[in-house]
């Protein structure tokens, strides 16, 4: 099992490859990319440059722990693998990957969505957003919605 | 004198100028109120203070709970990253 | 768009790629992958060796490339990669990939799910396995319960 | 003789040890009725023959789909592939 805050770009085939078994027919995978275009606090977008990303590491890791066996008792699957990335992000990069492996799909797409719906909610990691409007630009701490 | 270890991330730790420091712990003192004393060194923590969330020892913990010498709590801004 | 029937291992990192663009923030794969164990006509699980795939090829393109309309006109998604592999497999080798990219992570999961489902629902692709119970063995075109 | 293109595929191959043949068409004749014709040739084509599909031209039809000259018919066993 992969469970992993890296300051390393994310090597998805790898987390794929870890949770595809000879028992596991139906591999999904969620992959989270830093967007060009992000809202600002006022909902109009703004040109996002690059992001900063911070974790309270051990922390971070003991919960992506948790949603592992969350997985595991709500579907009886433990082929999982997540990794966040953490420091300097360029547009395009991807930022996080999660991969589900299962014997069929769909409970890997159900178990899949759980842990990055989880993981977006609840794991401590931040991120700061260096913008740009016509008007105005900054680098600011974005608050996720969904932890609000 | 018995301390915690405060740690602090992103705004908070930019408001805080490090990411961890000890801080002196009375006797029966709740992470609230170790915040409340920390606001008073550093105003920028009671921004949004209703929404800041507590880990003790790394996990999340009621704002209420009793700290124990040479816990580790954190107080965490919002949590980030919901661009996905 | 990749809309792909090949006799090549698939790369789905090149799937992956294909559907990340800067606007997209969230990107969902699927994977189908040869599985060791497959369950015989009676219910009990049988050995695989290898499949062995076919394709009504052109047929199964235009089927394809029909999924990815669907998937524009239902999530308003361009962002999608298919491609199943034909030919000799092993147990363990990836047999269909799917990607979809969206700018928000809910829609690429059912866009995902929906073009699989659909897929394998619709498009003309057989599989011929070599299996062995303990008693028995044998080579079988297999039938897909969700075509029936 | 007018005729039609007739593909098979997967078990329907194996039984017609071909994947294609040219087979004559009558006028006003319908899938079904080749299909028919076929399986008098080719006995094995008629197991499980109501959940065989028909695609003319590339483009699932129905098995009453009158044909034309020239077309390009398929009968398909069970889509297969269920694995995962």
């Amino acid at each position: 099992m992969i469970i992993r805050i890296t300051d390393r770009p994310i090597d998805l085939q790898e987390l794929i490859s870890e949770v595809t078994t000879e028992d596991n027919g139906g591999v999904v995978a969620f992959v989270g990319v830093v967007r060009r275009w992000n809202d600002g606090p006022d909902g109009q977008p703004r040109e996002v440059f690059w992001l900063e990303y911070e974790a309270y590491r051990e922390a971070a890791e003991e919960l992506m722990r948790g949603i592992a066996s969350q997985v595991e008792q709500k579907w009886g699957l433990t082929a999982i693998a997540m990794s966040h990335r953490v420091g300097h992000l360029e547009v395009g990069e991807p930022a996080v990957g999660v991969a589900v492996g299962a014997p069929h799909r769909g409970e890997a797409f159900e178990a899949c969505q759980y842990a990055i719906d989880t993981l977006k909610a609840t794991v401590p990691i931040w991120k700061k957003e260096s913008w740009e409007t016509g008007s105005d630009s900054g680098q600011s701490w974005v608050i996720n919605k969904e932890s609000l | 004198m018995d301390k915690v270890k405060v740690k602090f991330f992103a705004a908070f730790r930019e408001i805080v100028g490090q990411g961890e420091l000890n801080w002196p712990l009375q006797k029966d003192q709740t992470a609230a109120s170790v915040l409340a004393g920390l606001a008073q060194d550093y105003p920028g923590l009671t921004a949004g203070s209703s929404t800041v969330l507590v880990m003790v020892n790394q996990r999340y913990a009621d704002r209420q709970t009793l700290l124990q010498p040479g816990d580790e709590v954190a107080f965490l801004p919002p949590v980030g990253g919901g661009q996905f």
